[in-house]
Parts: C-alpha cells; sequence; structure tokens
C-alpha cells in the first residue's frame, strides 16, 4: 500500500534556504522507512511518498499548496515553516476531519488547536523564557531590546515578553524594531547607545542580527549582546567576521547543531545520513522535521490507523518516551505526556560563540527524556 | 552625385514608394513636389537611411548607399533637414547647432558664426531651450544645424513651413549662396516660388510614383504640373 | 460689438518679452488676419486667449464676459476654441473616437454629420488617426475644435504644410463656418490664403501691435513689408 | 535626545550615500532612455555576488572590484540587447513587464547558482573614526567618496563630453539624433554600460558591508525610484541629493519618531514632497507647445 | 476596431461556459486557483479602467484590494456584520480611500504619479502591520466568516465562492464596459492620448480621470472583500506593493490594455502559470520568468493584441496600425 505525507514548505523562493533542509529531511525519512519495508501500521506494510507542497512563504500561495495536498488525497501535513502560511491555512484546517498537521516549523501565536494540529516547534514563549531566564541567571539589571516587525512569532509576544522582563526585575531601556531585509540599524543603535543598556536582545533571523551586531560595536556598545533566534554558524559567518561575534549569547530552544555538540545519539545519525545523501550540513531545522516525522508515523503504529482522528487521539495520548528516534529532549507534560493543547515542548539553553561556532556553556549538560 | 534607381520603400506592409529614380547633380539641385501624402517626406527619409530600401538602389559619390546606416551617410555628406523641425527641445541652441558639426568634432568657430550671421534671432538665444522657440525659429534653427555639418548633400523636407515670408526670403538666399559653394540640394517644397527661385531641375511625385520630371522653370509653368498638382 | 476685446496684455518668459501691451478686438462675425515675423508672438496671444498660459499683466473680455483670460474649460465652455500650431489630434485613437471625445465634451447636438462632410472625413473615419495622412489630420483637427460649435475660433497656421489643393479645401472650409456665423481669429503664413479669408489684419512685430488695417492696407503698408511681408520672392505666388 | 543628532546625521549621510550610489546608475538609464529599469536591483546584486566569488577564490578585494564591475556592465548591455531593444516602441509599460521579468531570471539564475543564503565578503577596510561626536567606519567614508566621485563621473560624461551629448540627444529626438550622424546603437550600449558599471561598483562596495543574496537588489531599486523622483527624473544633482535626503529623514523618523513607523514617516514625506513639488525637488515642468 | 468588440462579448463568452461545463466536475483545488483567477481578474479589469482608459499608472491598488479585505474581516468578525452589507461596505469605503488618494496623486503625472501611488502603497501596507487592534498587525485576521451559501449550493462551499466571485465579476465587467463607454470614458481617453489637447477641447480631465481612479478603487474593494471571506483570513503580506500591487498591472499588460477582456485572460495567464509550474519546483520561479518575458517581447500589446492582430490578419482586411505619435514627439 502506498501512503502520501504533505509538507508545505518554502522550496523556492528567498526563504528555500530554510525550507528546503525540512523538506530533505523528511524525504531521506521516508526513504529509509521504505528501505526497511515500509511502514507496518496495524499489520499493514505502506510505501511512503512525501508529496511537497511549496508554499514559497507566501499565504496564498500556501492555501493553493494546501489545497492541491488535499485534493490529491493526502490527509498528514508536516508543516508550514512561514509565519505568513500557518494562520492562513488554519482555518482550512480547522474545518476538517480528516486532515492532520504537524507544525514544525512556525512560532507563531494561536495556528495550533490540539485537535487536528499539533507543533513540534517551540512556541514563541519558549524562546523568550530562554532570554528571560539568560537575564535573570547572568543578573543583568537593565535590557534594550530590538525586534525584527515582521517576523510574526517575535512581534506577537513582544509585549508579553517586556512585561514578564520588567516583573523579573530587569529594566527595559529601550524597545526598537527593523524589518527583515534592512541593512541599516544606525538610528535604533544610536538610540538604544544612549540609554546604556547592560545587554541588547536581538530578535529575528541571523542575517540582520549579524549585521546589528557589527554596527552595534562600530557604533561604540560595549554590553553583552544576546540573540533569539535560530542561527546556525554557516550563516552567521557569512554575515560577520567570527571575531566579532566572539561572546556574543544566544538563548533559544535546542536545535540541531545543540543536539549535534551534546553528543545526542540521534542528532549524530542524523546529520551523518543527511551528510551521506546531501553532501551538507542539515542544518537548525532539521531536527524538527525529523522529530515530526517520527512522532506521526509513531502515532499512526499506535493507532494501528491512517485515519487522521485516530492518529490524532493517538497524539494527545502520546508519551514522550513512545517515540523512538528523537533528537530533540522534549519536556514531558504531567504524566508524560508529549503534547499539551497540541503544543509540545523542546527545551530552550543558551549558546555562546566562540572561535568559529556556538558553543555550550561551561557544564551544560542536557537532560535526556527520550530514548537515545 | 546622388543617383536613386527603382527605389521603393515603406511602413511595415504599406509600400510607399515604388519604382522611383532621381538624379541629382553635383552641385545640383533638384525640387520635389506633391501633393500631401504622395511620399516625399517618405523618400527622403530612404535617402537618409532612416527606412530601408526594399528595392532598388541608392548611390552616392559613386559609392553604393543601399545598405548603409543614416550615421554613414551622414559622415558621407548627406544630411537632411527633417519635416516638422525635429529640434532636441531640451538643449540649448547652441548645444543644438554643437550636434550639428557631431561628425567633424566640436564645431568650428566661422561655422557657428556663419549660421548666427545667417539667422540673428538663434545669436540672441543662442542659451535659450530649443523647445521654447517659436515654431518658425524652431524650423530656422534646424535649417542652421543641418549646415553644421557642412554637408554636401543637403535634404530638405519643406524647410518653409511655418516660416515668415521675410524668413523665406532669407532661406531662399542662403539655400543659393550655398549651392553656388558647391552643395547639392534635394528641396521638398509646397512653396513653388522657393521652388522656382532655387529649383533647376523638378520632379513631380504623385501616390509614390514619379508622375513628371523636367527643368523646373519648365516644369513649374507647365499646364501639366498645374492640372495634377495645384489639383485644378 | 467686438466679440474679443484684448486690453494691455503682456507676456514675460524670464527675460523674453514674448508680447508687450497688447491691445485689439475682434469684431464678431469676422474673420481677423494675424501676422507677424517667426517669434513675434502668435502663437503666445493664442496660448494666452485660449486659457493654456496665464498672462504677466492684461485682461480680456469676451462677448460681454469680464476678467478673462479663463482656465481652458471654462473658456471652451464660453465658446473660445483653439487648434494647434503643430498639429495635435488624439493619434492613438480613430477618428471616430476622436470626434465623438470632441462631440461628448461639445454641446452634443449632432452636427456631427455636417462635420464628417463638410471636412470630408466620411472615409477615414475607423482608421487610427496616426496613420491618417497629413493633410486629413490638419482637417481632423480643425473638426476636433468645431464640434465644440465655437463662438471664436482661434485657427493657429491652419495651412501649415498643406499643398496647394488641400488650402484650397481649408479655405472653403473655414469659409463655410463662417458662412454659419462664426468668427475667427486666424494666424496664418501663407499670405494669399490670410488675404483672401481675412476682412481685417493685424501685424505683430517683436510682440508689439504695429499695425492694423484691411488685407489691402496691410500689404501696400512699407513697414509691413519690410518687417514681414519682404520684396524678393513673389510670396504671394502659390 | 538631541545630543545625539550629530552621530545620527552622520548616521543619515552614510546609509544616504549608499542609496545615492544605486540610484545614479539608474537615473541615467531612465532618463535617457525612458527604461524603468527594475534589474538595476540585479545588477547591484551582481556585482556584489561575482566580488564575493572573487575573494572567496583568494583574490585582493581591490583588484575584484574593478573586476566585477565590468563584468556587470556585459550583463547589462545583455539586458538591453535581450529584454528592452526589440520593444522599445512598445510603450513604457511593456518595457516595464519586460523589466520585472528580467529581474525574476536574474534572481533566480543567481538562486540556482549561490542559493538563498546570504554571504558577505568582509570589510576590506575594518576600523571606526572615533570622535566626540560621532563615531563613523572608514569603509562608510568610503562609500561616501565614491558616491561623489561617481556622480562626478557621469556628470562630466554627460556635459562635458562629445558621448554624453549625443546620450543627451538620443533621449530627446531619436530621429533627429540619427540625422546628425550619432550611431544610436553604440549610444545606447554606451549609456547602459555607464548605468550597469555604477550599479555594479555599488554592489560591489556596498557587498562588503551587506548580506549578499539574490533578492537584495529589491529595497535598494525601489528606493532608487523614490530617489530618482526625489531628485527629479533625469536630474543627476537630484539623484545624489534625493539619496542623502531618503537616507537622512529613514535615520531621523527611526531615531526621534518610532522605528515601527520608519517607512511610514519616510514615504509620508515622499508623498509630501510630490504634493508640494510634482516634478520632485530639481525636476521642470514639463513644457507644453 | 470590429474584432475588438466581438472579442469583448466571445471572452465573458467562454468564461461561462467554461464555468458551466467545469464547476460541478473540478476538484476543490481547481475551484480554488480558479476562484484566485475571478478574483485577480475582477482586480484587473476595474484597474483597466484606470491604467487602459487614462494611462495613469497607479502601484497603490494592492492597498486598497487590502483596506476592502480587512473592512470586511473587521465588520464579519468583530461588528457581526452579515456578509452582502459588509461587500458594499467594503466597496465604498475602498472606493473612498481610493477618491482621497487620486486626489493626492493626480497633481503628479508619469512616472512621478507612479512613485507616488508607490509610496501611498508602501504606507498603506505599513499601516496594516502599525494598526494592530483594527488590523491584527503581522498576526492577521484570523476566523473571518465564509461567504453566505447560494441556494443550492450550501453543501459545496468552494463552489458557491467561484460562482459568487464570477457574479461579482460580471458585474465589474459589466460596468467597465458602461464605463467605457459612456462620456467620462471618452473623457478618460483624451486624457490617455493628450492632456493639453483634451483641456483645449474643454474637458474637466481632473473629472474624468478621478471617476476612473474610484471606478477601480470600488472594484479593488469588492474583490479584496470576497478574498477575506474566501481565505477566511488576511495578513498584510498578500497587500504589499511587491505583490498584488506591481501583479495587477502585470495582468492587465500582459493581458493587453484598455481592452477589459485582455487583463481577464492575463489574470488567466499569470494566476495559473506558477501553479502550472509547481512540478518543476526549485526552477519554477525561473521559468515564470522566462515565460513572462517572452509573452512580452513577442506580444509586447499583450496577448489582446496579439489575438486582435491574428484576428485582422485572418480576415486580410487592414494594414497593422503604426502611430506617428513617436514622430510626432
Ligand atoms: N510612420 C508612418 N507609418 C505609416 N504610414 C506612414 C508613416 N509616415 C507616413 N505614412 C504614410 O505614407 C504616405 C506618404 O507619407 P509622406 O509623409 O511621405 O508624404 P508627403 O508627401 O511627405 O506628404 P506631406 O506633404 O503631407 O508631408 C502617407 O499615406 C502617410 O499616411
Ligand atoms: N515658454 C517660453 N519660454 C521662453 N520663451 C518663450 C516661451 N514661449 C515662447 N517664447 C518666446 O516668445 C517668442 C514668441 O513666441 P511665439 O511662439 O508666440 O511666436 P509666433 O509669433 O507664434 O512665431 P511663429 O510664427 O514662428 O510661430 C519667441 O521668441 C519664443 O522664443
Ligand atoms: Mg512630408
Ligand atoms: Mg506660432
Amino acid at each position: 500500500e502506498n501512503l502520501t505525507l504533505g509538507e508545505l514548505h518554502p522550496v523556492t523562493g528567498p526563504a528555500s534556504f530554510y525550507g528546503l533542509v525540512m523538506s530533505q529531511t523528511l524525504k531521506l525519512r521516508a526513504e529509509q522507512t521504505n528501505e526497511k519495508g515500509g511502514l507496518d501500521v496495524g499489520g499493514t506494510k505502506y510505501t511512503l511518498s512525501i508529496a511537497t507542497g511549496d508554499d514559497q512563504a507566501q499565504a496564498t500561495k500556501g492555501v493553493a499548496a494546501l489545497r492541491k495536498l488535499m485534493t490529491d488525497d493526502v490527509h498528514f501535513i508536516f508543516g508550514p515553516l512561514a509565519s505568513a502560511v500557518a494562520p492562513a491555512v488554519k482555518p482550512i484546517i480547522d474545518k476538517q476531519t480528516d486532515l492532520l498537521q504537524i507544525i514544525d516549523g512556525s512560532i507563531a501565536d494561536g495556528v495550533v488547536n490540539g485537535k487536528n494540529s499539533f507543533r513540534v516547534q517551540a512556541s514563541a514563549d519558549t524562546y523568550n523564557n530562554a532570554v528571560l531566564n539568560y537575564l535573570t541567571e547572568n543578573k543583568v539589571k537593565s535590557v534594550a531590546v530590538m525586534t525584527d516587525r515582521s517576523h510574526q512569532g517575535f512581534v506577537m509576544s513582544e509585549k508579553r515578553m517586556g512585561e514578564s522582563i520588567e516583573k523579573a526585575g530587569v529594566k527595559v531601556t529601550g524597545l526598537e524594531h527593523f524589518q527583515i531585509g534592512d541593512t541599516d540599524f544606525s538610528a535604533q543603535l544610536t538610540n538604544l547607545r544612549a540609554s546604556m543598556p547592560d545587554a541588547l536582545v536581538l530578535r529575528g533571523y541571523p542575517g540582520e542580527g549579524a549585521l546589528i551586531t557589527k554596527q552595534a560595536e562600530a557604533l561604540g556598545f560595549k554590553g553583552q549582546i544576546v540573540w533569539e533566534m535560530g542561527a546556525p554558524p554557516s550563516t552567521v559567518m557569512k554575515n560577520i567576521p567570527s571575531a566579532q561575534m566572539d561572546g556574543v549569547t544566544n538563548c533559544i530552544p535546542r536545535m540541531m547543531a545543540d543536539y549535534v555538540r551534546l553528543n545526542v545519539p540521534n542528532a549524530l545519525k542524523l546529520q551523518e545520513e543527511f551528510k551521506k545523501k546531501y553532501g551538507e550540513d542539515p542544518g537548525e531545522n532539521a531536527s524538527f522535521s525529523n522529530d515530526a516525522f517520527w512522532i506521526l508515523t509513531t502515532a499512526m503504529q499506535k493507532a494501528g490507523s491512517i485515519k487522521a482522528p485516530d492518529v490524532a487521539k493517538a497524539l494527545t495520548e502520546m508519551k514522550v518516551t513512545d517515540v523512538p528516534n528523537l533528537i530533540i529532549q522534549y519536556q514531558p507534560y504531567e504524566n508524560g505526556l508529549l503534547f499539551k493543547d497540541g503544543q509540545a515542548n523542546p527545551p530552550s539553553a543558551c549558546q555562546v560563540w566562540k572561535g568559529e561556532s556556538w558553543q555550550n556553556p561551561p557544564g551544560d549538560k542536557i537532560e535526556m527524556t527520550t530514548k537515545n | 552625385m546622388l543617383s536613386i534607381e527603382n527605389l521603393a520603400a515603406g511602413y511595415d506592409r504599406l509600400e510607399v514608394l515604388h519604382d522611383i529614380s532621381i538624379k541629382v547633380e553635383e552641385a545640383g539641385s533638384v525640387v520635389v513636389l506633391g501633393p500631401n501624402g504622395a511620399g516625399k517626406s517618405t523618400l527622403c527619409r530612404a535617402i537618409s537611411g532612416l527606412l530601408p530600401c526594399r528595392h532598388g538602389k541608392i548611390v552616392f559619390d559613386g559609392k553604393d548607399m543601399t545598405g548603409a546606416s543614416p550615421a554613414d551617410r551622414v559622415r558621407a555628406g548627406i544630411v537632411q533637414v527633417p519635416e516638422g523641425r525635429q529640434v532636441f527641445p531640451d538643449m540649448t541652441v547652441l548645444e543644438n547647432l554643437r550636434l550639428g558639426s557631431w561628425i567633424h568634432g566640436e564645431p568650428k568657430g566661422p561655422d557657428l558664426q556663419k549660421a548666427f550671421d545667417l539667422f540673428p534671432r538663434l545669436a540672441e538665444r543662442r542659451n535659450q531651450n530649443a523647445g521654447l522657440m517659436s515654431g518658425g525659429e524652431q524650423q530656422l534653427l534646424a535649417l542652421a544645424r543641418a549646415m553644421m555639418a557642412r554637408p554636401s548633400l543637403l535634404l530638405l523636407d519643406e524647410p518653409t513651413q511655418g516660416l515668415s515670408p521675410v524668413a523665406i526670403e532669407q532661406v531662399a538666399t542662403a539655400l543659393i549662396s550655398i549651392r553656388a559653394q558647391g552643395v547639392s540640394i534635394l528641396l521638398v517644397e509646397q512653396n513653388l516660388s522657393l521652388a522656382e527661385a532655387v529649383g533647376e531641375r523638378a520632379y513631380v511625385l504623385e501616390t509614390g510614383r514619379c508622375a513628371l520630371e523636367g527643368p523646373a522653370a519648365e516644369l513649374l509653368s507647365s499646364d501639366a504640373v498645374a492640372a495634377s498638382y495645384l489639383g485644378h | 460689438m467686438s466679440l474679443l476685446s484684448i486690453n494691455a496684455i503682456t507676456q514675460r518668459f524670464g527675460g523674453i518679452t514674448a508680447l508687450s501691451d497688447i491691445t485689439m478686438s475682434v469684431e464678431e462675425g469676422t474673420i481677423h488676419g494675424l501676422i507677424g515675423p517667426n517669434g513675434a508672438g502668435k502663437t503666445t496671444l493664442i496660448n494666452i486667449l485660449s486659457g493654456l498660459v496665464k498672462p504677466s499683466e492684461g485682461s480680456m473680455e469676451f462677448n460681454g464676459r469680464q476678467n478673462g483670460p479663463w482656465p481652458m474649460a471654462s473658456a471652451v465652455q464660453y465658446g473660445i476654441v483653439r487648434t494647434f500650431q503643430q498639429t495635435r489630434v488624439f493619434m492613438g485613437l480613430t477618428a471616430r473616437e476622436n470626434l465623438r471625445i470632441a462631440h461628448v465634451a461639445g454641446a452634443g447636438d449632432a452636427n456631427a454629420d455636417d462635420l464628417i462632410e463638410a471636412l470630408a472625413l466620411g472615409d477615414v473615419l475607423d482608421r487610427v488617426a496616426g496613420e491618417l495622412p497629413y493633410a486629413v489630420l490638419r482637417r481632423l483637427s480643425l473638426a476636433l475644435a468645431l464640434g465644440l460649435r465655437p463662438k471664436l475660433l482661434l485657427l493657429d497656421e491652419p495651412a501649415v504644410g498643406l499643398a496647394p489643393d488641400e488650402i484650397t479645401k481649408m479655405a472653403e472650409v473655414i469659409r463655410h463656418f463662417h458662412g454659419q456665423g462664426l468668427t475667427v481669429l486666424l494666424v496664418e503664413h501663407n499670405m494669399r490664403f490670410l488675404m483672401e479669408l481675412a476682412s481685417r489684419v493685424s501685424v505683430f512685430v517683436q510682440g508689439r501691435l504695429l499695425f492694423e488695417g484691411t488685407p489691402a492696407e496691410c500689404q501696400n503698408n512699407p513697414t509691413v513689408i519690410d518687417a514681414y511681408l519682404g520684396r524678393g520672392l513673389k510670396h504671394v505666388e502659390h | 535626545m538631541l545630543e545625539l543628532l550629530p552621530q545620527q546625521l552622520v548616521n543619515g549621510l552614510a546609509l544616504g550615500s549608499s542609496y545615492a550610489l544605486i540610484a545614479l546608475g539608474l537615473t541615467l538609464v531612465f532618463g535617457v532612455l525612458q527604461i524603468p529599469n527594475f534589474p538595476h536591483g540585479e545588477l547591484y546584486m551582481l556585482g556584489a555576488s561575482f566580488t564575493y566569488v572573487l575573494v572567496a577564490y583568494g583574490m585582493n578585494f581591490w583588484v575584484a572590484v574593478p573586476i566585477a564591475s565590468l563584468a556587470v556592465v556585459i550583463v547589462g548591455i545583455l539586458l538591453d540587447q535581450v529584454g528592452y531593444r526589440r520593444i522599445d516602441t512598445g510603450g513604457n509599460l511593456s518595457l516595464m513587464i519586460s523589466a520585472l521579468a528580467m529581474s525574476t531570471v536574474l534572481q533566480q539564475v543567481a538562486t540556482l547558482i549561490w542559493g538563498a543564503e546570504p554571504h558577505t565578503t568582509l570589510s576590506p577596510l575594518p576600523g571606526v573614526l572615533r570622535t566626540a561626536y560621532f563615531s563613523i567606519g572608514y569603509y562608510q567614508m568610503l562609500i561616501f567618496a565614491a558616491t561623489i566621485a561617481c556622480w562626478l563621473f557621469v556628470w562630466v560624461v554627460l556635459h562635458r563630453s562629445r558621448l554624453g551629448l549625443a546620450i543627451r540627444a538620443m533621449s530627446q529626438n531619436k530621429m533627429a539624433a540619427q540625422l546628425m550622424g550619432i550611431d544610436l546603437i553604440w549610444i545606447r550600449i554606451a549609456t547602459f554600460a555607464i548605468g550597469a558599471l555604477i550599479g555594479g561598483f555599488a554592489g560591489s562596495l556596498l557587498g562588503a558591508s551587506f548580506p549578499i543574496y539574490p533578492t537584495m537588489g529589491l529595497n535598494p531599486v525601489l528606493k532608487a525610484f523614490v530617489i530618482l523622483v526625489i531628485g527629479g527624473v533625469g536630474n543627476l544633482w537630484g539623484a545624489i541629493v534625493g539619496g542623502f535626503v531618503l537616507g537622512i529623514l529613514e535615520i531621523l523618523v527611526s531615531a526621534y519618531i518610532s522605528s515601527q513607523l520608519q517607512d511610514i514617516g519616510t514615504f509620508a514625506v515622499l508623498v509630501i514632497v510630490l504634493i508640494v513639488r510634482p516634478n520632485g525637488l530639481f525636476g521642470r515642468a514639463e513644457v507644453l507647445r | 476596431m470590429k474584432q475588438e468588440i466581438t472579442f469583448r462579448w466571445v471572452i465573458p463568452a467562454i468564461v461561462v461556459l467554461l464555468a458551466v461545463i467545469g464547476i460541478p466536475f473540478a476538484n476543490d483545488y481547481l475551484l480554488y486557483v480558479a476562484t484566485i483567477i475571478v478574483l485577480m481578474s475582477i482586480l484587473a479589469v476595474s484597474y483597466d479602467v484606470l491604467l487602459g482608459l487614462t494611462g495613469y499608472l497607479s502601484l497603490a491598488h494592492g492597498f486598497l484590494y487590502g483596506v476592502g479585505a480587512y473592512t470586511t474581516a473587521y465588520l464579519t468578525t468583530n461588528s457581526g456584520w452579515g456578509y452582502w452589507p459588509a461587500l458594499v461596505a467594503s466597496a465604498v469605503i475602498s472606493g473612498v480611500m481610493g477618491t482621497v488618494i487620486a486626489l493626492v496623486a493626480f497633481r503628479t503625472r508619469g512616472i512621478y504619479f507612479a512613485v507616488l501611488t508607490l509610496g501611498i502603497g508602501l504606507v498603506g501596507y505599513q499601516l496594516f502591520l502599525v494598526l494592530e487592534p483594527i488590523t491584527g498587525g503581522v498576526g492577521g485576521f484570523i476566523g473571518i466568516p465564509g461567504l453566505p451559501s447560494l441556494p443550492g449550493f450550501a453543501d459545496a462551499p468552494q463552489r458557491n465562492n467561484l460562482v459568487i466571485a464570477l457574479l461579482v465579476l460580471a458585474v465589474a465587467y459589466g460596468a467597465s464596459m458602461l464605463f467605457l463607454r459612456s462620456s467620462i470614458g471618452a473623457a478618460c481617453l483624451a486624457v490617455r492620448e493628450d492632456v493639453v489637447l483634451a483641456q483645449s477641447l474643454g474637458i474637466r480631465i481632473g473629472m474624468a480621470r478621478l471617476c476612473a481612479f474610484s471606478f477601480s478603487a470600488v472594484f479593488a474593494g469588492a474583490a479584496g472583500s470576497l478574498f477575506a471571506a474566501i481565505s477566511n483570513f488576511v495578513g498584510p503580506d498578500d497587500f504589499s506593493v511587491m505583490a498584488t500591487g506591481f501583479q495587477t498591472v502585470v495582468y492587465v499588460v500582459v493581458g493587453g490594455m484598455g481592452t477589459l477582456w485582455g487583463p481577464v485572460l492575463g489574470a488567466v495567464l499569470i494566476v495559473a502559470l506558477p501553479e502550472i509550474l509547481r512540478g518543476a519546483s526549485t526552477y519554477a520561479v525561473f521559468i515564470y520568468g522566462l515565460i513572462l518575458l517572452f509573452f512580452i517581447l513577442f506580444a509586447p500589446k499583450g496577448i489582446a493584441g496579439f489575438l486582435l492582430a491574428a484576428a485582422k490578419r485572418m480576415s486580410r482586411s487592414g494594414r497593422v496600425v503604426i502611430s506617428k505619435e513617436a514622430e510626432a514627439r
């Protein structure tokens, strides 16, 4: 029997750099499953195939792609990555009873319903809490925050984050914004520098993050720079000399490279397999796509069915320890559950840039919650 | 000097000129007459290379020019005063004149002086943008500009359009004097007095064909012209 | 009674005085000629009267209305319509569409057929103006103006570039509409054409009104001959 | 906040000079040929990308800049010959669509070659000049100087050279220009070459301070059109002033009003400029004859 | 000219025919793509009244489309309006906005007009981002009620959407035809061809072009309103200048300006193409660009111009039009 799993990722367009890896990870996993004779669900062996819906990170394109997948009789969707697409496809998914979505990318607010849409990626709050923890643990007294105002997840949680920082006793000396694609941040930085915060938090993408870091230094900012972004070293390095990055801290949910550095076996395995097949590193988001794949297929096996409602039910009852092959060490909810209201809980941590890459701070340890 | 044999030319799928043959002698002058839409301007454009020849041959100074580019023809000495002035509106009078002598590099002082002597209005307005000149003034500028190229064959397409009678007189004098300097002239004209004053030979075009040809003085006073051209 | 009176109009462009202190009038029902050397300011006057350009000084009265000149749209509404020295029609549209626009803009009563006949445009109605022969364009542009049923028509060199037979036709057309009560201010360098049509002629030189009189007076006036008509060529021999 | 004004003005000048540099080539091509050359943004991108590639292969940055810029010239001329020459009489809008299409094609070619991910060449001139009132990178000063130099270069070409006379003649009346003995094809090629040269040069230089990726030209080219209009079409001086005006405005809005309203503020000012001066700051009203 | 008039009826007839044959059988995906094509056609046809008739290139229409979408989103979601009144309100509000923009923008012309409207479009897009209480900011507007069902379509929402969109397109097309034939339409043509001549003929050019702008704004609003209800979600990205704003121009120019039916064909081609190219994956956009380039190079007067020329050649009646304009300038 054949079983087609759909994905909504930008494999073309400006965001394809992030989307392509996710699509490749899924295809790699499907291929391997087929090589082992297919996915065994309730005694039937299914040959898996991945149908790619290219959304180009645009809402309308995403809706069309989803509709196409649906007419092609696809009932399981991975993605989307783009926060422009996630809310746009939500109304369609909400209405569908025989469709199941696992979001492996977008961190936008309000796109998970816990009925037929689940998210293995962290929520925006997880990101923010990572920064908050850093600030309090390091006794930072004052902080200025710069947010990419086109980044849905970060913008929508901006106010919440500001409040919780203040509540934790850290003074917010300034809130500024920029936009993806901007190249000049001198106006904002001049203002922020004058407010003399101990730390500067940057929320957005690494391209701008690197530029801001560079320009902050040029304008004489001497405090700690804290990033809050998925930032593969390869990308960071392309935007800033590594020396200028020294000491920058990045506080986010742990991702692919982080788990590799911590020698989590499943991460090393994916890293190796991916490199073998595609000739390059899997990048940050591969861990989410990888885990989404295993979570979904495990749920199917547990449900013994490939009917979406059955699988969804299995997901709600799924425990973190149920799924083999996970890279991310999800923190279980009550009773060891993986999801609460559809949201999984990946752990976060801070990494520090040293030399050519991010390093785990001394003594950083990971609590293993999954079979590895 | 210029010999056109069995020329055909036109626009897109419309052929305007059919089988035209015209000769201009060294230092000779030819007038071309004809009703509106006969193809006179088309003829000028074909000679100066703005329109391709569909058929026939254009020989100038012994060289075959049929396929040459407009620029090549200008360099060979064929210079046109186009119908409807066609000055460079946002450039000054002086710059327009400089462009006239483009093929010779920067304009020589005497050339400029000659143009200004001929049409003092241009000297007065040398730094005014050409587009702000009156219609007639622009026409004079177009003429002066063509002279700057020191042509050996001057094509004039209705150079007196919009000129006052005195100005037409000036133009006639100028044309006669440059002919005396050995420049050949091909003049398209509606103004018969000028045609008579300047032309040696005359051709009458009608719907793209040569209807009549002969010595200007004879032809212009003949009944045949009156019949075919004046529409009487 | 004068249909149009011009009071002390002056027009300066930067340092150039194109018109200085022009005072003249045009009588109802006449064809009034306006001549002068190139750059004398004739077109400038038409621009002012039609509202295209605001004069530096001076005013005009038209048909009992004071305080002109008016903006173009109002001028047309009051009955002042012009043509242009360089042919101006809607080149991308068919002749019919051209006329329709003039018709729509004008009062709207159907004098279209009359116009088409008088200007012999019947055969070309469905051709795009851009591909029409020059002479027809010249007539079409006149038709546009006439379609507005003006009281006063300002014609800027209507015969320029036309062959003799076409000039004859043009003269007939002007006479035809003049016969229907149209007043015309006619700028023209073709003396035979002008002298045949006009009953009075004003002569501008360098922005000043040099002379005004009947065509015959004008042709015999030595200053006009010097400044404008010239002596050498048999200029009237068209 | 006022004590920050000197720094903010310097920020604005630095930003403005990068805008002006990009707008210059666009102004030239648009002013002369009336072609809305959207792919100018891609020429900019290619200038940066070529430099990146050359530097990655170990070439010295300062050697790579002229080579990359010249390579872009070839692309620029090709653009014209492929995409514009055929439809030159088809009207501005078909030129615009053709321009958009070529923009897309170039972006995609770049994506296929280099991927969508950003790259940077490291700044060849690090270091910052720090004074009591402001600090500015040496490289930013270099770009400022390059902008002025490019402007001078174009100005001299247009107004003091025979080529320039021919270029202007062509822009005003093609037919008459031919009748003066000017070879339109070569003038056209020359115009595109200069436009592309400056575009490529801009990319080559700015690529050392900004990320390089296939769609990096999109925003700058939009801004360049805005600058073109603020300054007055075809006015070189306008392009420079317009660039600085836009740069300083963006900085001031972002610094003194809100960085969230940066775009709103800037474009609102553009709208106001055009309402007050419908032909831009230095544009002349069209003459009606 | 005669062919032009024939096409004006033939193309809608084909559309209706295709709809009648296709709608009962098409799957949801095809229905969705067709619906988007129809929405874009509404935009394109009404925009053609502005661009094709008056020659003014507005880049603010992406914003006006957005105004329609957000108005409907707000009214139906937050204020509990029914869809039909919301549709009317969206069209009206967008029309009023358009009129205000036009009053400002028509002080300029040519490229200045294009860039001024570009500026307005950019400001508008940013407003969608910033006016969070009304628009939902970057997050957009979630949970917008769908279109009400027409009788007989209650259990086929996708079909229902398409049929309603087609009905609005029919209204837009009809209204555009009326506009074209009206005296204001004639005045607009005059404005496009030669403003000075138009003025000298006493045409109130301000009024004419204002009407054209407002007209197109009303339908842009209506199209936006449909879009909101059909998507159940609106976010700012669809209304950026580079998205809908430029796309609309592309539909009209690639289709053939000033013909009304050409832009419909343009919208069909440009919207359908990326969907057809889905299979080409990473090469899709590249191929799309090449095809677009090819079309404009070999049919610079748009698909309509190409078809008309072909029709003319077949009826061998006329000559190709060469305008003297270029020379006269
Ligand atoms: N660019 C053009 N495209 C198409 N047809 C043209 C073009 N120019 C001229 N024609 C047509 O070619 C024919 C000859 O035109 P041409 O201008 O050569 O006549 P002409 O004798 O110079 O007339 P005129 O005395 O009015 O200047 C006319 O029927 C005209 O309509
Ligand atoms: N906008 C302007 N700026 C500067 N000078 C101008 C402007 N318009 C006209 N002039 C000048 O004013 C003078 C009068 O021009 P006008 O066009 O009225 O002359 P005209 O009598 O119609 O001449 P022609 O018989 O040659 O058409 C000319 O010298 C012209 O250069
Ligand atoms: Mg002619
Ligand atoms: Mg005049």
